[in-house]
């Protein structure tokens, strides 16, 4: 192989390299959630939990809450198991009465409307339709912030490419007017955006 | 060799960098990013995300206490709006009632005191803690106390209304040789009048337009702004075809358009119509017999009578005088005589000859103590009726240059008063003034002191209904926000200055509290056992005896109920004196009467045009409403413009000017600058100008009845010429 | 010293006069390009314009000088597609010229628009209906296609000559010239009819909206054939400024005089079609939506002389003037006439934009004025020191006029 | 020449000028319901941002009793030939098939403005300026509407925030579309005199129905056949003349609105 091509390959795999691995890690600030949280140890069947034990609806409806400490204080006002979190929870959270400043993987932005008692009640629609198996997870991972639109990772979609196969890869408008097709639901911009 | 060789393999991984770039994310990410980035450019505020909930209050901006219904996100009220309010009968807000949450965070807005200092190159402010400023003021309190001859103490109120007001006179009594100064027109003058006429002389009225059929107003502002405004709205809401409006007016104003019939009369000549139409309604014997025979004036038929004057004012006469034809003159006193329950209305600011002639209009249709026209009303039951209070002083009976410290109340959202006149009252040298106010002076106000005070919604206040609503109505203002605990209100600065100063002659008031001043107003009406309660919640309303005890009912006012009084059976026997009760009042209303003579207002060929002054803009712009009413005085032309001047095409036409061309004001006294605007609603012989307008070519300052766009008086004509200007 | 960058054989101003002339030009480029900045980093507000008088100075600079740039569609088409050799003559000087005026439509353009860095999702979602998405397709592949015919404009210069490979390439993108030179004629055709398109579709505006053949408005063809008209007269006026500047015979009198027959019967099937037009309109369109036209000609400063000076004096006249062989073989008849053709161009898109935002809809509405602030007019002239710029590089360094060389030798 | 095409299910406003006493509390009210911010301190009536807009008509000599009135101009929301949504090069301008109401997507917007020169009524603003609130203030904002930034085109929506509370709050009670008698725009809401009047034609709660037929509705330049959703109401002949442009009555007007 000539030096030219030897030189043109090298750009090329550089550059492909700092798009494709180094420039996502760039791109996102992370956010470490104040608290481990195992949705799947809650939902399991030695807990046995639903989603909508803690997410409840806010009062005015449009959203679920996350849930406060209130909610973990109604078992845990005491250390019940072993692990490590559970005990920070009880020591730095539900002594002091102090709330966990969690992390909001996706909070839709401010010009979108999304009411959550639509898609729940009325559309009946499955939380893992959107969150995936979220309520399976083992651990809380970091949230993910893109440094330049300030979106979170989870509403841009994880894979970087912008890519979809599964349903909750992504929750980018696209992703909702799809779902909106699908259902025959209007796809009128009035519809979701403020 | 080996450097072109390296140029041009620098050259081929540029072209493979290139080619992997535009395969990589990169470049599509951040254009997609970027563009995100411009929707949530992080100037742009967030919104607060929280439960939505409603609070109920009353909005004490002006007198008229109008209900609010606020809508709260997280503790935050983010929009007003009317909530049905059974004293007054309607629920709406005005333009700067929609807006008053916003006042809190007015950009004027200071949070600390504050000492300002003449210095050469200007003014210098300098801060200082709340007690700090308390000691300086008290200091020279005490001053005052140990050598009156420095000077006097007074308290300027801004808005003499309600409890507050009271406290303070109550509280000034307590000081020896203090003032409580009040600006020389303020609202209620115009009902207050009547009491020179009738006979009961404890009694208050109130007007009660839910009945009335005809409204004749002499250039009253019926639809902008405050006073009169919301019981006219409210009939207008409720029933627009069977409330008549006939508009007097010199120019055409938001009442004027919307009236059913407007009548342009030549400016400063409304007192001649009134006799006029008076001298229709005697001559053609359409006043109401049962006033009639009440009326003492009526029968009397000397020189200088009622009789006498108004035979003076026959249609013909007044048609030249007023500029309206002689069938308009005849046709209007008929259709106000017949078409009953009628009323006639004039301004608070007008001249006090016209406040009286129009009420010898009411009286005369029978208006007086008649539901659907002027109705008697029961006082609010007061607290400290045996309290001594200091008695009023209107500022332009203070004597010039008496006063050594000043305090001005400012609480009010709009003050009246002019400054230049307030300067004069003060000595010539070691005066000081304390504004009191929650924003910073405006400009042209020189103070010595600033003490910040709450901002509307941001305590509680007292709030009874306004001195034109039919019947005795008293709500509390609960604040919106929690955190008004800090700050105090201008009573409470008076009484830390007092206390600290040691001038007060007696303790009673050291020690009061607002919430149990509050207690003791709701305990007098709680006592009355008179009225009922209106419920905002659920919009029911009960009787005042259902309430359990003053807790409770001091309670309830505190969730945002409204009480208000009963009516009260209108008296009919009284007598009527026209021409006024005392006989001074009756000589000095003959001699203005007789001295009306149309030449003094008629034009001088050098300066052809009379002024028709109006309230502006620049109100809006700079003083202490939100910032939004923008919308209204900035972002549209709804409002006459202070840079403009405006006349009919007729007129410039004549004068052979052209729109928004730029032309000189001469009168007699100086000359100013406008932009001419062309608008057929403006009489042919005049021309509208603003009220800052006015400063270089009036002799004597306008009296503004409110400063957002509405009317205005001066206390004599003012004639110009305008020429185009050289450029 | 920059001698070994000239083409061989030309005379050119020694290089400390044209770095002279440069340092001029970059200075005013520098202070029109502090307006435009201005006009990105503050915002529009920087502007004259307003919510009644949403387009201002810079649209009717695009759309007169994308007029302009027409020279080098219509050349292309005369030269590779009607095959008028004659006119090798002027190409390379209308293909700068179109790259010129186009690029600068599209900086100026990416400052008019609230959100430049959005710009983008035109592309990614075009309204198909929408005559604006037309006209930004077409004029950013058109603006491709003129940076592609400019290569071997500027592959043809001395040194770059003397590169091997370059030269191959350049070979073949002459091959494909006539080829882009086709489609610039195509996109031309849409875009410069979509910019008529954009004012003749608005109802809304009932002074410029015109009824037409299926979607297109009439003013979509009357923008195509009056661009065509001054398509050939534009290039007659710049080479005769470039020859008055440089002292030098460009061209044969003969070209120039050709392009002015040929921009005179072009001009004259304009002003035929644009008056039948004005008639349909005046007597048809506008009434049927209520509105007289005679009142759109009531306001101060448009009056209906603007009409006549549109048709008459800036079409009619100079129409007659190019198709007059005697005024056209005087020069300075030729270029006053190609002038007021040019002209009358300008006072046209005027008409469509500025005129037609003055004049109110509602009734009540006033009649509006706009005056451009001073950073308008600095993105203006920063359109101009950088087409002038770019002119003079090409003209001092490449082979704009290949009859140059012949011409002044010629003389000598 | 009236041609009501709109369908009965979709929202119509109906302003009676004669009721209207230009007092600007429907403007004040939409720009706090719709987070537009106050004025630039440069910002002048014909670059201010005013969703909703009372001008003063003068009738000129032909006032029949009547010298001028008021006429509140909020965004028509044409229902036929849109004009703003057909020229907008990339479909940020939508019509609502269901509402009937005209949206603009400030998100989608790149700020052309050619929605603005298309538009008749001149009911379209561009933000000239970055919206700015006085310090503090920016917490008293809406949740339910977003702010726009500078370089956008905005409009009236009939307060579409307004609209999506009124459907969750009816998902809240287990309905899937929202009751037209819940949602009201913050203009029609705040009008002391209620000379705004909103609602469908097919739930005649509000009387929008009858009124849209009566002898004294018309419409902002009808010929232009936009089909605007906003009626007016007078009794005055040279009022609906005007509006019409019907032309025998209609020389002479001026504007200070």
């Amino acid at each position: 192989m000539n030096s030219g091509r030897l030189s043109f390959l090298a750009g090329l795999v550089g550059m492909l390299l700092i798009g494709w691995v180094f420039f996502p890690s760039l791109l996102y600030q992370k956010e470490p959630q104040p608290l481990q949280f195992s949705h799947a140890v809650h939902t399991g069947e030695a807990v046995g939990m639903t989603c909508d034990n803690c997410h409840t609806f806010t009062a005015d409806v449009r959203s679920m809450a996350i849930p406060r400490l209130s909610n973990c204080k109604e078992c845990h006002s005491e250390v019940l198991g072993e692990s490590e979190a559970e005990k920070r929870l009880v020591d730095e959270f539900v002594a002091h009465d102090r709330e966990i400043p969690w992390r909001t993987y996706s909070r839709q932005p401010d010009n979108v409307y999304f009411s959550h008692i639509q898609h729940v009640q009325i559309a009946e629609i499955e939380c893992e339709r959107c969150h995936g198996s979220h309520g399976k997870s083992e651990t809380l991972t970091d949230r993910q912030i893109n440094r330049i639109s300030g979106y979170s990772r989870n509403i841009e979609g994880q894979i970087i490419p912008g890519l979809r196969f599964k349903a909750w890869d992504r929750m980018k408008m696209d992703d909702c007017s799809d779902c909106h097709d699908e259902r025959g639901a209007s796809n009128s911009c009035l519809k979701c955006h403020k | 060799m080996s450097s072109a060789l390296s140029r041009r393999n620098i050259l081929k991984l540029a072209g493979g960098s290139a080619l992997g770039f535009l395969l990589s994310p990169m470049p599509w990410k951040m254009l997609d990013d970027i563009s995100i980035w411009t929707q949530n450019w992080s100037w742009i505020p967030k919104l607060r995300r929280g439960p939505v909930t409603h609070k109920y209050t009353s909005c004490t901006l002006c007198p008229n206490a109008c209900r609010v219904n606020a809508r709260m996100i997280s503790e935050t009220p983010v929009s007003l709006w009317g909530a049905p309010d059974p004293c007054v009968g309607h629920s709406y807000l005005c333009s700067v009632g929609l807006a008053g949450h916003h006042l809190a965070y007015h950009p004027s807005r200071v949070r600390n005191a504050h000492r300002f200092t003449a210095t050469e190159n200007g003014i210098s402010s300098e801060q200082l803690s709340v007690e700090d400023a308390i000691a300086h003021i008290a200091k020279i309190l005490h001053n005052i106390h140990v050598r009156p001859e420095e000077g006097e103490f007074a308290l300027f109120d801004c808005r003499p209304h309600g409890m507050v007001s009271d406290i303070q006179q109550i509280f000034l009594s307590h000081v020896l040789g203090a003032r409580y100064i009040v600006p020389d027109h303020h609202e209620g003058r115009f009902m207050r009048a009547l009491m020179e006429m009738t006979e009961d002389p404890g009694q208050s009225y109130g007007l009660d337009f839910s009945r009335t059929r005809t409204l004749l107003s002499f250039g009253v502002s019926l639809f902008e702004g405050w006073g009169i405004s919301p019981l006219v709205v409210e009939q207008f809401r409720s029933r627009r075809e069977e409330f008549n409006i006939i508009q007097i007016d010199h120019h055409q104003s938001s009442s004027s358009i919307v009236a059913d019939t407007h009548i342009a009369i030549k400016p400063g000549t409304e007192m001649a119509l009134a006799l006029g139409l008076a001298h229709v309604i005697v001559g053609e014997r359409l006043y109401d017999p049962a006033s009639a025979a009440r009326a003492v004036d009526l029968k009397r038929n000397k020189p200088f009578s009622f009789m006498d004057l108004t035979r003076r004012f026959p249609p013909g006469r007044v048609a030249s005088v007023t500029g309206i034809p002689e069938d308009v003159i005849v046709r209007t006193a008929r259709e106000f005589a017949s078409n009953r329950p009628a009323t006639a209305i004039a301004d608070d600011f007008a001249p006090a000859e016209l406040i009286h002639s129009v009420w010898i209009l009411n009286h005369l249709v029978g208006a007086t103590g008649k539901n659907g026209s002027v109705v008697q009303k029961r006082p609010l039951p007061q607290p400290w009726k045996g309290a001594h209070r200091t008695p009023p002083t209107r500022l332009r009976n203070v004597p010039d240059h008496s006063l050594r410290l000043l305090m001005i109340d400012a609480s009010a959202a709009d003050t009246t008063v002019s400054w230049p006149d307030l300067r004069r009252k003060m000595r010539a040298e070691n005066a000081t003034i304390v504004l009191c106010s929650p924003y910073r002076p405006k400009r042209g106000e020189s103070v010595d002191y600033l003490i910040p005070i709450h901002a509307p919604y941001e305590t509680v206040r007292a709030n009874p209904s306004g001195e034109y609503v039919a019947t005795s109505a008293f709500q509390i203002s609960t604040p919106l926000w929690s955190k008004s605990e800090e700050g105090c209100e201008t009573w409470q600065i008076l009484q830390r200055v007092v206390s600290a100063s040691g001038a007060m002659t007696k303790e009673e008031f050291a020690q009061l509290e607002p919430e149990e001043l509050l207690r003791l107003q709701c305990d007098a009406i709680f006592n009355s056992k008179r009225g009922t309660i209106h419920h905002p919640n659920n919009d029911e309303t009960i009787p005042l005896g259902s309430v359990l005890s003053s807790g409770d009912f001091y309670a309830t006012l505190m969730e945002g109920a409204a009480w208000s009084d009963d009516g009260v059976a209108t008296s009919t026997n009284g007598r009527l004196f026209l021409m006024g009760k005392s006989t001074s009042s009756a000589q000095r209303f003959a001699e203005s009467v007789l001295a009306f003579d149309n030449a003094g207002i008629d034009s001088n060929p050098s300066f052809p045009l009379l002024v028709v002054p109006v309230g502006e803009d620049v109100a809006a712009r700079f003083g202490h409403v939100s910032p939004i009413l923008s919308k209204i005085y900035q972002e549209s032309d709804l409002k006459p413009r202070s840079r403009f001047a405006y006349l009919h095409h007729e007129t410039a036409r004549r004068f052979k000017l052209a729109a928004e061309q730029r032309v000189i004001i001469h009168s007699p006294h100086g000359a100013t600058e406008a932009i001419v605007r062309c608008d057929s609603s403006v009489r042919p012989d005049t021309v509208q100008l603003s009220v800052s307008q006015l400063d270089a070519i009036s002799p004597t300052r306008p009296r503004i009845i409110n400063s957002y766009g509405g009317r205005v008086y001066t206390d004599q004509p003012i004639f110009v010429r305008i020429e185009r200007a050289r450029s | 010293m920059d001698s070994k960058f000239i083409t061989r054989g030309l005379e050119r101003t020694s290089l400390r006069n044209f770095s002279v002339w440069v340092l001029f030009w970059v200075v005013v480029l520098g202070f029109g390009l502090y307006g435009a900045y201005l006009c990105l980093a503050e915002g529009l507000n920087q502007t004259n314009m307003d919510n009644r008088f949403v387009f201002g100075l810079w649209i009717f600079l695009d759309l007169a000088i994308i007029a302009f740039g027409a020279g080098a569609f219509f050349t292309g088409l005369l030269l590779y597609i009607l095959k008028r050799s004659e006119f090798t003559a002027v190409i390379n000087s209308a293909v700068v010229i179109g790259l010129i005026c186009y690029s600068g439509a599209v900086a100026v353009l990416a400052i008019d628009v609230g959100q430049p860095l959005r710009a983008w999702f035109t592309f990614w979602h075009p309204n198909a209906h929408s005559m604006l998405t037309e006209v930004t397709f077409c004029i950013s592949c058109y603006l491709v296609v003129l940076a592609v015919e400019y290569m071997p404009i500027l592959l043809k210069n001395r040194k770059l000559k003397e590169r091997p490979s370059l030269l191959v390439f350049q070979h073949n993108l002459h091959k494909v010239i006539p080829v882009l030179a086709a489609i610039g004629v195509f996109l031309s055709f849409f875009h410069q009819g979509s910019l008529g398109g954009l004012y003749g579709v608005l109802k809304g505006r009932p002074f410029a909206f015109r009824e037409g053949f299926g979607i297109w408005p009439s003013t979509f063809f009357l923008f195509v054939l009056s661009a065509a008209a001054i398509g050939p007269s534009f290039p007659l006026l710049t080479t005769s400024l470039v020859s008055k500047i440089s002292r030098k015979k460009l061209v044969k009198p003969e070209v120039l005089q050709s392009l002015g027959r040929i921009s005179g019967w072009l001009l004259l099937a304009y002003v035929l079609f644009k008056s039948v037009d004005t008639l349909v309109w005046i007597n048809r369109t506008s009434p049927s939506l209520l509105f007289s036209p005679y009142e759109y000609y009531n306001q101060e400063s448009f009056g209906t002389w603007i009409l006549f000076a549109e048709i008459v004096v800036f079409g009619l006249v100079p129409a007659l003037m190019l198709l007059t062989r005697k005024i056209r073989e005087h020069r300075g008849w030729l270029i006053t006439a190609g002038l007021l053709a040019c002209a009358g161009i300008a006072v046209n898109r005027f008409v469509m934009t500025i005129q037609t935002l003055a004049l109110p809809t509602l009734p009540f509405d006033p009649f509006l004025s706009y005056i451009p602030s001073w950073q308008e007019i600095a993105t203006f002239i920063a359109v101009i020191a950088y087409g002038v710029l770019l002119y003079s590089f090409s003209f001092r360094y490449l082979t704009l006029f290949p009859q140059e060389r012949d011409l002044n030798s010629l003389t000598r | 020449m009236k041609s009501i095409e709109i369908s009965p299910s979709q929202y119509v406003m109906v302003i009676d000028a004669d009721r209207c006493t230009g007092c600007g509390a429907c403007m004040v009210a939409c720009a706090i319901e719709n987070n537009v911010a106050p004025a630039h301190p440069d910002a002048t009536d014909r670059t201010g941002v005013t969703w909703m807009k009372v001008v003063k008509v003068s009738s000129g000599n032909n006032g029949d009793g009547k010298p001028a009135c008021y006429l509140p101009l909020p965004c028509q929301q044409c229902a036929a030939e849109t004009p703003c949504v057909t020229v907008c090069p990339q479909n940020a301008v939508e019509v609502d098939q269901q509402t009937g109401i005209v949206f603009q997507m400030s998100q989608r917007c790149l700020g052309c403005r050619y929605c603005m020169a298309a538009c008749p009524y001149h009911a379209r603003y561009f933000n000239w300026w970055d919206p700015e609130w006085p310090e503090g203030m920016e917490q008293t904002l809406n949740p339910d509407v977003a702010p726009r930034m500078r370089g956008v085109v905005e409009k009236c929506n009939f307060c579409h925030g307004r609209y999506q509370a009124a459907r969750a709050s009816a998902a809240e009670h287990g309905q899937a579309s929202s009751d037209p008698v819940t949602y009201e725009p913050a203009c029609a809401q705040a009008c002391p005199t209620r000379a705004i009047k909103f609602g469908t034609p097919a739930n005649n709660e509000q009387g929008v129905g009858d009124l849209v037929h009566s002898s004294s509705a018309f419409r902002l330049l009808p010929r232009l056949g936009t089909e605007p959703r906003v009626y007016y109401l007078s009794k005055h002949k040279w009022i609906r003349q005007m509006a019409q442009m019907e032309k025998e009555t209609s020389t002479g007007e001026e504007v200070h609105g």
